[in-house]
């Protein structure tokens, strides 16, 4: 497009005019006065021409026309550079008056980004922009280093008024108010002079001027002469329509009337005055000027030869007297010329012309190292390349050199760079190069806050205009700018542009930006009293955990302060101190399930659905925590919410957390709900009226009311609590209504440090589901949110007295459930499941007020066996009835005796449920339960083992080796008795108790063992008699100690010792009806010393250890014994000696066996018999020779001597087996047999009758054969040693 | 063969001698006695239904493999009569011959019996069936449509098997 | 060392999701914001630049007054971004290198969900033993 | 069955099958922990799920194992866990793992990993403690020895996410299943 | 680093992993299950374009993103290149693989008895595997700055191409 008419066109066309310098007496300016304007206002709006029309010729005859042209007309007294500070002062004004025109829009809605992009550039720049550049352009003119600004003319003017006005034309150029620049001789004082009589029609007809007019013709030429008529109309009521002067007061007050007197002939005069002062005069003079100036230059400078002329005389002349704007030009010299020469020829839009000359001369300036004065020509030059449009690159190439020139020349350069910058700002946008505008805008910003604001402000557009916007740098130079403004503190302004930049920087996640954005327009706004929009800035820095503590600290201080000021206690949807953890939100609440203990309630649904199974008639699908997923909602009324009872609390937990460092106090921390009363309730239009009130403000003037008003139809709970830095605290809250209703928990509020009121709804911050094994819940956060309240029913409260959380393995413990019936309603049909009954039992209504261990005592002190009847040993029922006839009564409590013993050492937690059912029938439910968890620590008491051998001696009969250890650290323990429970065993001391050990007690870490021997009791056999087979255990007890108890024994087969004894055999999996071979002990015992660790429970208390299944079956089945005489007296001489023995064997297998005797020859059985009954004696009856010894030892004492000496010399001292050398027998199960065998002895002698071998093998039933079983089916024994000592009888 | 990535586990199959078809019937059971596959190429004479059929085999089979066991003279430990066993416990028999035709069998130690029916003349199949097995673990197993235990319907295990069934001698 | 360097991970959606600054200065509160504004307004050169050139390393993209930024551009369009005073390129060029590898461990991790903050408190000190080593 | 053909070594094995790039099973697994880890917020049920998948997968695999590794009878617990260690782990995730810790009755050992594909490049966030990221691995063993009649119990007893040495998974045998007839004896 | 495992365990995993989504979590829901592999995929195309990019440099354009995945990509992640690459010029492209690895041993019977349903519910099961990859091309695509839209045919086994929609 033609660069005329670019912006930057038109504001060359404006700037770089001739100026006219104006020099008139005192009576011009009264008599322009009395139009309230001065002589040059008068005249200016009539000194621009559209169309002037004046052919000029170019330096070289080529003819053009001029149309648009200006004068720019200047007192003289004007013509000078403008006073800096002045300056500066007019420009702040400006901003100011912009800054309160603003005000207005501060507090309005953000813009947005899409709508600022849409906008078009002139209604996104503050309208203000191009006057602040215009005026910054204006404080750099008339400076020497340029041509543009000297005046072409002067404009003598005289008012007719004045006494001879042809001596006061002469004096007034002669008086020395003449500008500098025509003295200090930086332009030529020979300038074009023009003179100008004004008449004032006011003061009569203008004959006299007339007169004057033709004496100045005589004297000054005729045509440099001018007579201007004003005031031509009377009374001064001219009105104008549009008023040409009001552009040109800058200090117009509309009131005044402008142009009064001015009729339209003075118009048309005044217009031809300015036409043919620029057509006639200015214009010839100037193409004239041009043409002599190009000659000279011509002359002296085209042309080789003094090219070099003027180079080498550049050379010459090193003294440059100051480096900044090289040596001083006079209007003589040539440089000077020719930069007037470009100037006029630029004003006179002959470019090319100017343009050669500016060529021209910068190479002399630049040589010279007149700074300044390159710079100006090469700003020129970039202006004059754009004016001919061609060449950007050179254009742009020149401005950059012109602005770098000047700033190399100090701080007057700086203004010119700055007007350079402007120019080629200008050049840049109307080449759409907004980027790179930006740059120079930021270049030229400067150090002055005020100047360098706007600048920063005026890239940041540029930034905004660039294709493709550059979003984050606008931003980025609005808050620069916003900076510079606050500190020449233009607040309105740096608030406005920080707004804007919100608009871009809204949502990004760079938090330090965030911060800083938020915080400096909050504190600005309370700095001019907005609090409220100060607040609801200050609240988005205020969880800034990645901020150091002390600025957190510093935000928070500021924050509160803020709000003190705006007086009232504000509240705040969604403060973001503290931050909700809304996925934890977790509601519990009681409908048909009640509580005892908060741990109860942290129990996972399932686990006690799965212990309510059998209790509880349908199991409900109701919930405890909505996070549960749940499926079926068949028994519920209301689909899609839950149901608590009136007066029974919810329990709400939420997370609070604090994510900055410094610890936040938080009070009246309580729920926000909403409870919408059944119709016929009293208060019900007011409550429903809160339900339907839905958006937030109303949810917290509802809750307010209800906080506040003690009828309200629901009770908060209140929590203060102080959050640590980082911390984050599980608040439990609760709401307990107090009418039936649909009630709904719709938030939480709290108030933060006393002045601040924060709110969180819940359904807002709803959590996701959860998918669990496919099964999706159909409940929506709200839903589990929402409760039916139904009417009061009543709940058992229940504990259990005293029961400690560390007990000793083995303790057994009486204990007391209590219940207690707040309600007036009584309750029935109480069932009772306890998830661990090996620990604990429930005992009978006889024992609760038994003295406990007192009756567990036996009547009779005897160590006799008594019989446990086959149904006491069934299992325990895992669910307990209570009778039928308990009732427990409205407000009263109730006890029922329990026993726990801590069977195994360990951690246990101890589930128990109790249901009841409520005793009205239109109660809205049929039953409730209760659920109890307690804890248990155990720790490891007594280590009790036992080890049973068949004792080769006797059938039936086995030794039982007991090891105990005391595996505390602090308790000693009194051994008291040992019980066997089996069938038909019966459990015997080796020896008297007091030979066993010194002392029956067993210190912390000592350890002890003894034998015992366990035999059948008789009674098997007749039993076996009857051949019914054995159902009945027996137990027998022993008593292990003499002292404690005054000697009394402990009964087994009583409970709960009965039960726990049942529990136990239970746990180990195997039946309790199991086979014969089974035995079990019970070990009792006690602790000795009163003094306990802390915590312990010490109680006078039993303790009792059940060892279940101890196996009496040797790894064989079948056992034998040999019976008949040690000793024997024969006369040899007579006949050798027969002797017959009784072979008795026992079958302890379930099942038949067959049994083969085979009896060997001495001869054949060599070492490798004894060899075999070595590895016998080693390998299968470990550790019973030794006893089997220490028993025999009485018997053969006496006779040891002598038996081993025919042992040692002759071992085949011959003796045979007679009768059959092998019979084979059959053994039905658990039997006996005997059979008899026979000897035939010799010789005197010692015997040992162990050559034979028994080979048995079991007939197993088929459907056992994949038991696995570890016993074998068959297998072969060696004969045990007996020996028999024949002696020669006498 | 491609489809095994060159892996050289499966055995390749004996060369066809005579051309042409000596298999009748092939089943294929898993550990619990389902039939997972049967498919048969030559099989005039249809008595029962499939479901009796299956049974009968896998009975056949059972009991056979228990009675092979019982009367084994080697092992030690002898498992009753009808007590059922661990796959791969105690001996195994492969195959047994009628004079009207030939029955091999093997048992993976996952309980995949396969059980292939051929003309009386056919030799040792071991291998064969090896391979067959094989086919199932490339075809069926690593199928990701096919759900485990489920009957096979895999038509590239078909066509392979036939492919390769028509080569058996 | 560089007295000034901070260092910013940026997600492909323009989020940080790693931020340091190991120059040898001591840190200041009242920079952080600055440092951030011009990575941040930095970023707009980069996305004129990052689909223009394919070259990974784009040095000194923008610059506020003597500070410069220097970014390191993925294939996934992650950006490195290194505010920094001083002026050895072949440094930085290679710290960012190895960061990169460091940050394709950390996205290999499969509990690691793309775009989210990296907390890998490893990861922080490779890095800024790195700084030390190059910059 | 004729065991001419002993088993073959895991290397030889895992030289013959086809292989893939280990990164994009490794992150296959992972996206997968991750996705249910954020569908079933609860790391336990994660743990749960995990050992269902692998047991699915041990199911499916099993078939393999043996019929290239040739393995005919796995009747011993002692002989088949070493398989599983020696060739299983060899032939599939190109690892060897040793079998340790045997108990006296030989029904409870380990098997350890040093070098474990699966957890290439993870690293447990803090919100993922107690996740046992390998689950599917023990669900796998789980499975396949279910597969041969070998009822077992896996659980890890080190693990190199938490800071462990190793990976221990110990394996328990509960009890061997024999076959049974499958139809009710109605006729 | 080079390091490898057996075919069978991707195989077997995504099996499983897509019977687990489908029958398991989100039984009945197969939409949702869908969502779900494909989310898996994505992350994995994700975080394997991530890793195979690290040393070249970032692609200028998009076909050469594309490129990309079906050279170097795939024979990373399925040791063979795609056969044929197709596109329309205005953001659609078409890679098809001859013989896609994951649906080699993919197979249903032409069943006799079990019917139209019975087809219908094979085909969904197969068409259930093959979010997997589709999300694995997305998830790496769009981790090169490419949003896109990735379906899959398999209209002719083992053949099975995809296309590629690139949201402009």
């Amino acid at each position: 497009m033609d660069p005329a008419r670019t912006p930057l066109g038109r504001m060359l066309l404006d700037e770089i005019t001739p100026v006219v310098m104006v020099l008139r007496t005192p009576l011009v300016e009264e008599a322009c006065g009395k139009n309230g304007l001065s002589f040059v206002e008068m005249l200016s709006p009539f000194c621009s021409f559209s169309n002037i029309d004046v052919p000029v010729r170019t330096a070289s005859d080529q003819p053009y026309r001029l149309q648009k042209f200006k004068l720019r007309l200047f007192y003289s007294s004007d013509i000078r550079q403008p006073d800096v500070q002045v300056a500066n002062e007019r420009l702040k004004d400006v901003i100011t008056q912009a800054g309160e025109k603003d005000l207005s829009n501060l507090s309005s809605e953000l813009p947005q980004v899409d709508e600022l992009l849409s906008s078009s550039e002139s209604d996104i720049m503050p309208s203000w922009f191009q006057f602040f550049n215009k005026e910054l352009i204006r404080t750099m003119s008339f400076s020497d280093h340029e041509a543009f600004d000297h005046p072409v003319a002067c404009l003598l003017v005289v008012s007719s008024k004045d006494e001879q006005p042809i001596n006061r034309f002469v004096d007034l150029f002669n008086s020395d108010q003449l500008p500098s620049l025509l003295n200090d001789g930086a332009m030529d004082p020979k300038i074009l002079k023009l003179y100008l009589i004004v008449h004032d029609n006011q003061d009569g007809a203008p004959e006299k001027a007339k007169k004057f007019h033709n004496e100045m013709r005589s004297t000054f030429g005729s045509n440099s002469s001018q007579l201007l008529c004003i005031n031509s109309s009377q009374g001064g009521l001219v009105e104008h329509l549009q008023n040409p002067w009001a552009p040109f007061k800058t200090d117009a007050s509309p009131t005044q009337r402008l142009g009064g007197f001015l009729n339209i002939d003075d118009f048309n005069e005044i217009k031809k005055l300015t036409q043919d002062l620029a057509s006639k005069h200015v214009i010839p003079y100037m193409e004239e000027k041009v043409r002599v100036l190009n000659q000279q230059v011509s002359a002296t400078r085209k042309g080789f030869k003094n090219q070099i002329k003027n180079l080498w005389w550049r050379k010459g002349k090193e003294d440059t007297p100051d480096a900044s704007n090289g040596p001083v030009y006079t209007f003589s010299s040539i440089e000077s010329q020719i930069r007037v020469l470009g100037d006029y020829a630029f004003m006179l839009r002959d470019y090319e012309l100017a343009l050669s000359n500016y060529r021209l001369i910068s190479t002399d300036y630049k040589l010279d190292k007149a700074w300044k004065r390159y710079a100006g020509v090469q700003e020129m030059m970039g202006l004059t390349f754009f004016m001919l449009d061609q060449s950007r690159k050179e254009a742009e190439y020149c401005m950059e050199n012109a602005f770098n020139t000047y700033l190399k020349t100090g701080p007057t350069g700086q203004q010119n760079a700055t007007r350079s910058g402007l120019w080629w700002v200008e050049m840049l946008k109307t080449r759409d190069q907004f980027k790179e505008a930006a740059g120079v805008y930021f270049r030229i910003s400067g150090e002055e806050p005020l100047h360098s604001a706007v600048m920063l402000e005026q890239a940041s557009y540029c930034y905004l205009l660039s294709k493709p916007p550059m979003l984050r740098k606008f931003g980025f130079h609005l808050i620069l700018s916003g900076n510079q403004y606050k500190k020449s503190d233009q607040i309105k302004h740096a608030i406005r542009t920080y707004r804007r930049s919100i608009s871009v920087l809204k949502g990004t996640t760079w938090s330090y930006i965030q911060d800083h954005v938020h915080f400096h327009i909050g504190q600005w706004y309370s700095f001019l009293g907005l609090y409220d929009s100060a607040v609801s800035h200050l609240l988005e820095v205020l969880s800034c955990g990645h901020q150091s503590k002390t600025t957190q600290e510093f935000f928070l201080k500021i924050f509160l302060q803020t709000v003190q000021k705006t007086g009232k206690a504000c509240q705040v949807m969604r403060l973001p101190l503290p931050v909700i953890n809304s996925s934890s939100l977790k509601v519990v609440f009681e409908d048909h399930r009640t509580y005892a203990s908060p741990a109860a309630t942290g129990v996972r649904e399932s686990l006690w659905q799965s212990l309510e199974e059998e209790i509880v008639p349908s199991l409900p699908a109701a919930r405890a925590n909505w996070l549960e997923v749940q499926s079926n909602f068949t028994s519920k009324p209301n689909k899609n919410s839950n149901m608590c009872i009136v007066g029974e609390a919810i329990k709400v937990a939420i997370e609070f957390q604090n994510p900055l460092q410094i610890s936040i106090p938080l009070s009246d921390v309580s729920l926000m709900c909403e409870l919408c009363a059944r119709s016929d309730d009293a208060d019900s239009e007011a409550n429903s009226l809160t339900a339907e009130l839905q958006n937030d403000e109303a949810t917290m003037l509802t809750t307010d009311r209800f906080l506040n008003s003690d009828m309200s139809s629901f009770a908060l709970s209140n929590v203060e609590l102080t959050l640590e830095g980082g911390g984050r605290k599980m608040v439990q809250l609760t709401v307990t209504p107090r009418v039936e209703g649909t009630l709904k928990i719709v938030g939480v509020k709290w108030k933060f440090s006393s002045s601040v009121v924060g709110f969180h709804n819940f359904v807002t911050g709803s959590v996701k589901k959860i998918q669990k094994g496919g099964k999706k819940n159909k409940q929506s956060p709200a839903d589990s949110l929402k409760f039916d309240v139904v009417k009061t029913v009543p709940r058992l409260e229940g504990f259990i007295q005293s029961l400690p959380e560390k007990v000793y393995a083995g303790e057994l413990q009486q204990l007391t459930l209590e219940l207690n019936n707040k309600s007036h309603l009584s309750v029935k049909n109480l069932k009772m499941k306890i998830s661990h009954p090996r620990y604990l039992n429930i005992g009978n209504q006889r024992n609760l007020n038994m003295d406990y261990p007192a009756c567990l005592e036996k009547k009779t002190n005897s160590a006799e066996k008594t019989i446990l009847e086959p149904h006491t040993i069934n299992a325990p029922r895992n669910v307990f009835l209570f009778p039928e006839d308990t009732v427990v009564q409205g407000d009263t409590s109730f006890l029922w005796p329990l026993w726990l013993h801590a069977a195994a050492p360990g951690k246990v937690s101890l589930y128990i449920i109790l249901y009841y059912e409520i005793e009205n029938p239109e109660s809205f439910m049929k039953y409730r339960t209760l659920r109890m968890l307690y804890n248990l620590e155990i720790f490891p008491s007594l280590d009790v083992s036992f080890q049973i051998s068949a004792c080769p001696s006797t059938l039936e009969e086995f030794l039982v080796r007991m090891d105990i250890a005391n595996k505390t650290s602090t308790r000693n323990f009194q051994i008291h008795q040992l019980s066997s429970i089996g069938y038909q065993w019966e459990i015997s001391l080796l020896q008297p108790t007091d030979s066993i050990y010194a002392s029956p007690t067993l210190m912390s870490g000592q350890a002890f063992s003894c034998y015992l021997i366990l035999k059948k009791s008789k009674r098997l056999d007749r039993a076996e008699a009857n051949g019914s087979p054995v159902c009945s255990l027996t137990v027998s007890d022993i008593q292990l100690s003499t002292e404690g108890a005054g000697g009394k024994m402990y009964d087994s087969s009583l409970s709960p010792v009965k039960d726990f004894h049942n529990v136990e055999r239970l746990q180990h999996g195997k039946s309790l009806e199991g086979d014969s071979n089974m035995v079990d002990f019970v070990l009792i015992y006690w602790p000795l010393d009163s003094e306990t660790d802390p915590g312990v429970s010490d109680r006078p208390s039993l303790f009792s250890h059940h060892e279940c299944h101890c196996s009496v079956a040797s790894t064989s089945p079948i056992s034998w014994v040999v019976e008949g005489p040690r000793l024997i007296h024969h006369d040899f001489s007579t006949s050798f000696c027969e002797v017959t023995l009784k072979m008795a064997l026992y079958n302890s297998a379930d099942a038949a066996a067959s049994v083969r005797i085979n009896t060997l020859d001495l001869s054949r059985n060599g070492d490798a018999q004894s060899r075999d009954e070595s590895t016998l004696a080693s390998g299968k009856q470990a550790g019973w020779y030794n006893v089997s010894l220490d028993s025999e030892i009485k018997v053969t004492s006496d006779v040891s001597g002598i038996q081993m000496k025919p042992l040692s010399s002759d071992s085949a001292s011959p003796f045979v087996w007679t009768g059959s050398s092998s019979t084979k027998v059959r053994l039905p199960p658990l039997s006996t047999l005997g059979i008899p065998l026979q000897i035939c002895v010799f010789s005197p002698g010692t015997y040992d009758l162990s050559n034979y071998i028994l080979q048995w093998s079991l007939v197993l039933p088929d459907d056992q054969g994949n038991h696995g079983e570890t016993r074998p089916s068959s297998g072969t024994c060696q004969g045990y040693s007996y020996f028999l000592t024949v002696l020669q009888s006498t | 063969m491609q489809f095994f990535g060159g892996s050289d586990i499966s055995p390749s199959p004996p060369a066809p001698t005579a051309a042409g078809h000596n298999a009748n019937v092939m089943y294929m059971f898993n550990r619990n006695g389902v039939c997972l596959f049967y498919r048969e190429w030559n099989r005039p004479l249809r008595t029962l239904n499939p479901q009796q059929d299956h049974k009968l085999m896998f009975g056949l089979l059972f009991s056979l493999k228990s009675l092979t066991a019982k009367m084994d003279p080697t092992s030690a430990d002898k498992g009753n009569l009808g007590v059922p066993q661990l796959p791969g416990q105690g001996c195994s028999f492969h195959s047994f011959r009628t004079n009207t035709y030939k029955l091999s069998f093997m048992e993976s130690p996952s309980g995949i019996k396969i059980i292939l029916v051929t003309h009386p003349r056919t030799g040792d199949l071991r291998e064969a069936l090896k391979y067959i097995y094989s086919l199932y673990v490339e075809y069926v197993t690593k199928n990701p449509v096919y759900a485990p235990g489920s009957p096979i319907r895999c038509d590239l295990f078909n066509t392979n098997l036939d492919q390769y069934v028509r080569s058996i001698s | 060392m560089a007295t000034t360097a901070c260092f910013i991970i940026v997600s492909r959606n323009d989020i940080p999701i790693y931020e340091a600054e190991v120059g040898s200065a001591v840190k200041r509160e009242d920079v952080a914001h600055l440092h951030q504004f011009i990575l941040h307004a930095a970023q707009d050169i980069v996305q004129d630049l990052a689909w223009t050139t394919s070259a990974m390393f784009l040095k000194a993209i923008d610059r506020f007054n003597d500070l410069v930024v220097s970014v390191y551009v993925t294939a996934g369009h992650t950006r490195l971004m290194l505010l920094h005073d001083s002026r050895n390129d072949d440094g930085i060029k290679s710290f960012f290198q190895e960061v990169h590898e460091l940050y394709i461990k950390i996205i290999l991790n499969p509990l690691y969900l793309p775009g989210s903050r990296i907390t890998s408190s490893h990861f922080d000190t490779k890095v800024r033993a790195l700084a030390r080593k190059y910059l | 069955m004729s065991r001419a053909s002993g088993p073959r070594s895991g290397d030889a094995i895992f030289a013959s099958v086809e292989r893939v790039n280990a990164e994009l099973f490794t992150l296959t697994y992972g996206a997968i922990v991750r996705q249910l880890l954020t569908d079933l917020e609860e790391v336990e049920e994660v743990n749960k799920q995990l050992d269902q998948m692998g047991y699915n997968i041990g199911i499916r695999l099993i078939d393999e194992f043996l019929a290239k590794s040739n393995v005919s009878r796995c009747v011993d617990f002692k002989e088949t866990a070493d398989m599983i260690a020696k060739v299983g782990f060899k032939m599939f995730l190109g690892v060897t793992a040793s079998v340790t810790n045997w108990d006296a009755d030989g029904t409870c050992c380990s098997i350890v990993l040093e070098d474990n594909p699966l957890v290439d490049f993870v690293e447990l966030p803090d919100t993922c403690q107690g996740l046992y990221y390998c689950n599917i691995l023990s669900g796998v063993i789980r499975g396949a020895l279910e597969m041969v009649s070998m009822k077992t119990e896996v659980t890890w007893t080190r693990d190199m996410l938490r800071g462990d040495d190793a990976f221990e998974l110990q394996v328990k045998l509960l009890k061997q299943v024999p076959e049974e007839y499958p139809y009710k004896d109605d006729d | 680093m080079g390091r490898e495992v057996s075919e069978s365990c991707i195989d077997s995993l995504v099996t499983e992993m897509v019977f687990s989504f489908c029958n398991r979590f989100y039984a009945d829901k197969s939409d949702l299950a869908a969502r779900r592999i494909e989310a898996i995929g994505y992350q994995v195309g994700h975080q394997l374009s991530e890793r195979y990019t690290m040393e070249r440099p970032r692609f200028s354009d998009h076909l050469e993103a594309i490129k990309f995945i079906c050279k170097d990509f795939w024979s990373e992640v399925f040791k063979k290149q795609i056969d044929n690459l197709k596109t329309n010029h205005r953001g659609t492209f078409v890679l098809q693989d001859n013989r896609f690895r994951w649906l080699s041993r993919m197979s249903v019977e032409p069943s006799l008895e079990t019917g139209q349903e019975g087809e219908n519910k094979a085909t969904e099961a197969m068409s259930m595997h093959l979010y997997f990859p589709c999300g694995i091309i997305r998830g790496a695509l769009s981790n090169l700055g490419i949003p896109c839209a990735v379906s899959a045919d398999i209209s002719n086994l083992p053949a099975c191409s995809f296309v590629i929609r690139i949201k402009a």
